[in-house]
């Protein structure tokens, strides 16, 4: 994890209120499922860093990407950031996408503003296909990679992986439904199969209860306010499924496994 | 000239004014990558109390106006799992290690205290005159911050912290079990700081602490309840930082023992409000959330300015004030 | 379905829950030429006391992260002039009219509570269940807000409003002078404002209304002094809205004559957070000068809640808190 | 008196630190000595309107300016306002110059940051002589108006009206000088000049003496921090020189006159 004043070299709109925000990134090479944080103002309103999950890495450019949704005010200053200014920025930090076991296949889902780390991971199993590096199942590449919008109109105007389902749920592009029912339709035995998942609080309980019920993993990212973004200050806890207290977002996760949190407890709070 | 940095807190010198402020810089380590933890003067550990502590239901956090609320509940592992994961890796600190203490009871204060004057042994002082990064050897425990002013528990320090005579009468009975610097950390939830700080100072104390956070809420209006699982969590950030260096300017003309100040420092300036208030140390705690490099910045702040002021002693800075 | 907005106050009823702080707002005309005067449930004056005050020592007013320190002094020109130059234009309001009297003594607010009586004459009500806006004959004082909570004038209220025991008498002795509202304001500075408010309540207010300022300070670090020439001053703006509403939501709980509250509201939603905390009204202060609109844009948000929400009566937003 | 959202014209550097903001002002027309105040921030922090006085103002086009230096965090958010952004904008308010009396020379003197409303009277009598509408002493002209600056690149690069002289401390352009000791150098008996000037609080003194040594009047734009801008918050008091109270700056000012204020308590409050 390094602390150091990023370059922006792009920052363009590629869908309603969805920006794709692109930064030279001269640290540690960041992991699927990693994130980032950065300092919006460089006033105290908004205070606090807002963590950002890394959308994409180019290691020949050093060039690293986010894909956000403008929705408060930290969004909005980001927004009106042009090429060439400076974003003050952390990262990688915590837990990235582990990679799936022998013999399992790689199923991942990603929803709203989950698409980022979901899309990165597609984009690396794209990268080591190419390459030639075994990962997943058949060593090469996702059994499925899926992602779910809305509407035609919310779909990103970027570049998708090879091989990527995208889904509406109006079926007004791509497939009609959800990630969550595509993923259901896989036929993987138990044990045979990863989830790799992140999204609305809902998605990630429907994906959970479905690993549990065929005996797959699953590796759901989570989200959680935050104030350090480093582990230190216990702000960003989640309960453990166990009952044996809490995690935290930003250390332990954002990647959890799939007993280890209680998606379907979390997906009621959201809700709430 | 060079300016002298170095704070005496009681037997402590700290070998610079800059601390972390506890529950926002972990045991250290957290923060290891982005802070060179040599330039801080001392790190305020997380809360220990004498059972582990998940802490608080969630959601723990919200931002506020230039602020932030946090109920995290003084989420520890306890003292033993202190001893025994924190302490070995205190001890190479350079920078001082205050053990910030909490306890529902007095029995539980007094427990832990002894708990970790036990596990880090005899308080073992430099040469006369030199700091504790100094010391050949180090024991991981320079002194002990006694949190008597968490808002996040209940039936939990705020009693404690608004009464006098249980401060006095707390603080006398740590005083009586430890060698070591006994810092007493204030609440700003008081009509008056002063007579709290004198009770403190009355009970032997070398030095008090303050600002905890104010008690604050913020109501989610779409979904009808506040955001904070708790109700109500704590108010930290440069919001309060106005409120905190009135309370340092009101303490330090209340007691002769040293005041450390925070709340709300972001900058160099910021902290240099706290000493003129008469503040003979910092801290820094949401800063460095926002910054981890906020106390680095801070004191190489104030060296610069006390060289352009050509002020030759930190300490004296608490006399400066027209 | 049109929401009912209307609010009762002891004997008043206002229009609607939203007013303009004292001492934020002159005495109506200044604001005149910005704001739609008429679309305002009450406006409180700027503090009347017995003789006139020039108020303090300059500077009075210093900016902080999203808040601001006031240390005005209670600057007006005393109750005499307050009855020949402000009255009779206070009586055409439709708004309601709330004068906040502040004294440094008992009999310094008695004295001014009995010349406004004198010169307002006995309170007319307006026909029963209607609100004050709908009184044919205004007498330019519909209700009295008791400053016991000043931070910014020596031996001055800050004393009283800290001490259970002197709120209740004070209240009494203003209660058996008046028929009009009378709301007791109450200060944050203390450890626990829900005492301070069940004596207000035991000594027979209509309201207690609050937050005033949170006492805070700014030090000049080049000038090596305080900004403000009396050291501290008084803290408002969005920073302090956390403390507003947990002090809100205590107060609710605490008795049962309406809580009235303000603090850092800078549009519908910081309302809103006040009225689910329990207040029944809300006054806008700081926000007003960010933007004099802000109390027309909370009323219209209010409103736009309660439709969207359907909630018919204002005052039932005060249960809603899951 | 209005609020309203002005529209951004130019927003461009005129010297170190200096730039000109041209807004267009549908609103009442503001007279030289008024101010207005803008929210710089739709945040909180910075928290409150910011005063500036008027630089100029044109009827014809309904376009107003103003003159300002970037010094804080308001003044960096309006350095980054573009042409066409909108700007929450009150005014005119406070109190103008006075129009010199009958037989009244008219001598102005604008220093720093009080170069806007000096400059604006200016250009307001340099219009009202090429309209034929009669002021000052020969009825058309001031007879001196002298603007001081540090060095000469701290003189703006603006649209200076005829008959207008530049000192510079230096002498490095225009004469070596303050506008005080060129005011000093006028022979106009007692009653028979009046002294318009903005700038740093020892000039003010400085002129407010010399008003008074000569028996000329002085019309002096003083300074303050505000909170409301309009009157209602007495946070803006200025000490009465009779001992009478206070002053607002807002709305008894910011324009005064000589004997209104205690100038040289206030010049050495400024230098405290
Ligand atoms: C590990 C992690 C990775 C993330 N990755 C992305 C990403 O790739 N793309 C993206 O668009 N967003 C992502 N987010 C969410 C992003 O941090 C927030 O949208 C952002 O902080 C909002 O800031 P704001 O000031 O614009 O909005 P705010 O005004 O702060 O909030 C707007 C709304 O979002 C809610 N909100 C804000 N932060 C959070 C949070 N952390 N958890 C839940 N709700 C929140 C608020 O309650 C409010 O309703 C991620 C969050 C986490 C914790
Ligand atoms: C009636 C009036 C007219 C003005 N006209 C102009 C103008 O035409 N052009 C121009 O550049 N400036 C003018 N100013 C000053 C201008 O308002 C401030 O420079 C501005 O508010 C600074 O805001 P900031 O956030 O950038 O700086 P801040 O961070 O707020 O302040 C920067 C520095 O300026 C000082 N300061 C800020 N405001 C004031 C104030 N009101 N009085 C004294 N010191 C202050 C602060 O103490 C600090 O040292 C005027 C002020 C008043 C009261
Ligand atoms: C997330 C968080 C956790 C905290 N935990 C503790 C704690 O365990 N013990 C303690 O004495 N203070 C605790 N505090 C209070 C801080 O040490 C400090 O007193 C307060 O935040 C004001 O300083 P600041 O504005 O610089 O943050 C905590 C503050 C925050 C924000
Ligand atoms: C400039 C100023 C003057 C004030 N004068 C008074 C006063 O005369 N009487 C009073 O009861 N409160 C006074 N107050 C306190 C406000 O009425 C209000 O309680 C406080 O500012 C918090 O609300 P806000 O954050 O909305 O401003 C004053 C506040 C300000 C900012
Ligand atoms: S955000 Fe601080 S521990 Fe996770
Ligand atoms: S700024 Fe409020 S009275 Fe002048």
């Amino acid at each position: 994890m390094e602390h150091f004043a990023a370059r922006v070299l792009s920052n363009r709109q590629i869908a309603e209120s969805w920006r794709e925000l692109v930064i030279d990134w001269p640290a540690q090479a960041p992991e699927p499922g990693q994130f980032l944080t950065v300092r919006a103002s460089p006033r105290f309103d908004p205070l606090l860093r807002r963590p950002f999950a890394f959308a994409g890495f180019s290691r020949e450019r050093c060039e690293a990407s986010v894909i956000y949704q403008v929705r408060g005010e930290a969004t909005r200053l980001l927004a009106d950031l042009a090429a060439g200014a400076r974003l003050d920025t952390i990262g990688p930090l915590g837990r990235a996408f582990p990679p799936p076991g022998k013999g399992e296949r790689a199923l991942l889902a990603g929803g709203g503003i989950g698409l980022g780390p979901v899309l990165f991971l597609a984009r690396e199993f794209a990268r080591r296909k190419r390459e030639g590096v075994a990962t997943g199942e058949d060593g090469l590449s996702p059994a499925l990679a899926c992602f779910g919008f809305r509407t035609a109109a919310s779909v990103p105007a970027i570049e998708w992986p090879e091989g990527v389902r995208i889904y509406t749920d109006d079926g007004s592009a791509g497939f009609a439904g959800t990630p969550s029912s595509a993923l259901a339709e896989e036929d993987a035995g138990p044990g045979r199969a990863r989830i790799y998942a992140c999204g609305p609080a809902a998605m990630l309980a429907a994906l959970a209860a479905l690993a549990k019920s065929r005996g797959w993993n699953a590796s759901l990212s989570a989200e959680q306010w935050m104030a350090c973004g480093v582990g230190a200050c216990m702000g960003c806890a989640l309960e453990r499924a166990d009952g044996a207290g809490f995690l935290r977002a930003c250390a332990d996760g954002p990647v959890f496994e799939r007993d280890d949190i209680d998606w379907a407890a979390e997906a009621a709070r959201a809700a709430r | 000239m060079q300016p002298t940095l170095s704070v005496q807190i009681g037997p402590l010198i700290l070998e610079n004014p800059v601390g972390v402020a506890s529950g926002t810089f972990g045991y250290g380590s957290e923060y290891e990558a982005l802070v060179e933890l040599n330039a801080l003067g001392a790190i305020y550990t997380k809360a220990v109390t004498l059972a582990p502590r998940p802490g608080n239901a969630i959601p723990r956090i919200v931002e506020t106006p230039a602020g932030m609320l946090n109920s995290i509940g003084l989420a520890n592992p306890g003292v033993e799992a202190f001893v025994e994961h924190k302490l070995p890796e205190l001890k190479t600190r350079r920078a001082a290690v205050i053990a910030n203490v909490a306890g529902a009871s007095e029995e539980e204060y007094l427990a832990v205290l002894e708990r970790l004057e036990e596990a880090a042994g005899p308080w073992i002082s430099p040469p006369e005159g030199l700091p504790i990064s100094a010391c050949s050897a180090r024991t991981g425990i320079d002194g002990y911050e006694i949190n008597v002013s968490c808002p996040n528990v209940r039936h939990g320090g705020l009693a404690f912290g608004t009464d006098p005579i249980q401060v006095e009468r707390l603080t006398a009975a740590l005083r009586a079990r430890t060698r070591r610097a006994l810092i007493v950390k204030l609440t700003p939830n008081v009509a008056d700081i002063a007579p709290i700080a004198r009770a403190a100072e009355a009970g032997g104390a070398d030095a008090v602490s303050l600002i905890n956070t104010l008690v604050g809420m913020v109501i989610d209006v779409r979904r009808l309840r506040p955001v904070l699982a708790m109700g109500t969590g704590g108010l930290s950030g440069p919001a309060v930082r106005p409120v905190g260096v009135a309370c340092a300017y009101k303490a330090a003309r209340a007691v002769r023992i040293p005041v450390i100040g925070l709340g709300g420092i972001m900058c160099a300036d910021d902290a240099l409000q706290y000493l003129l208030a008469g503040a003979r140390a910092v801290q820094v705690g949401t800063g460095t959330f926002v910054n981890p490099r906020t106390a680095e910045e801070v004191l190489c702040g104030i060296r610069a300015w006390m060289e352009r002021e050509g002020v030759e002693r930190v300490e004296a800075i608490a006399k400066m004030l027209a």
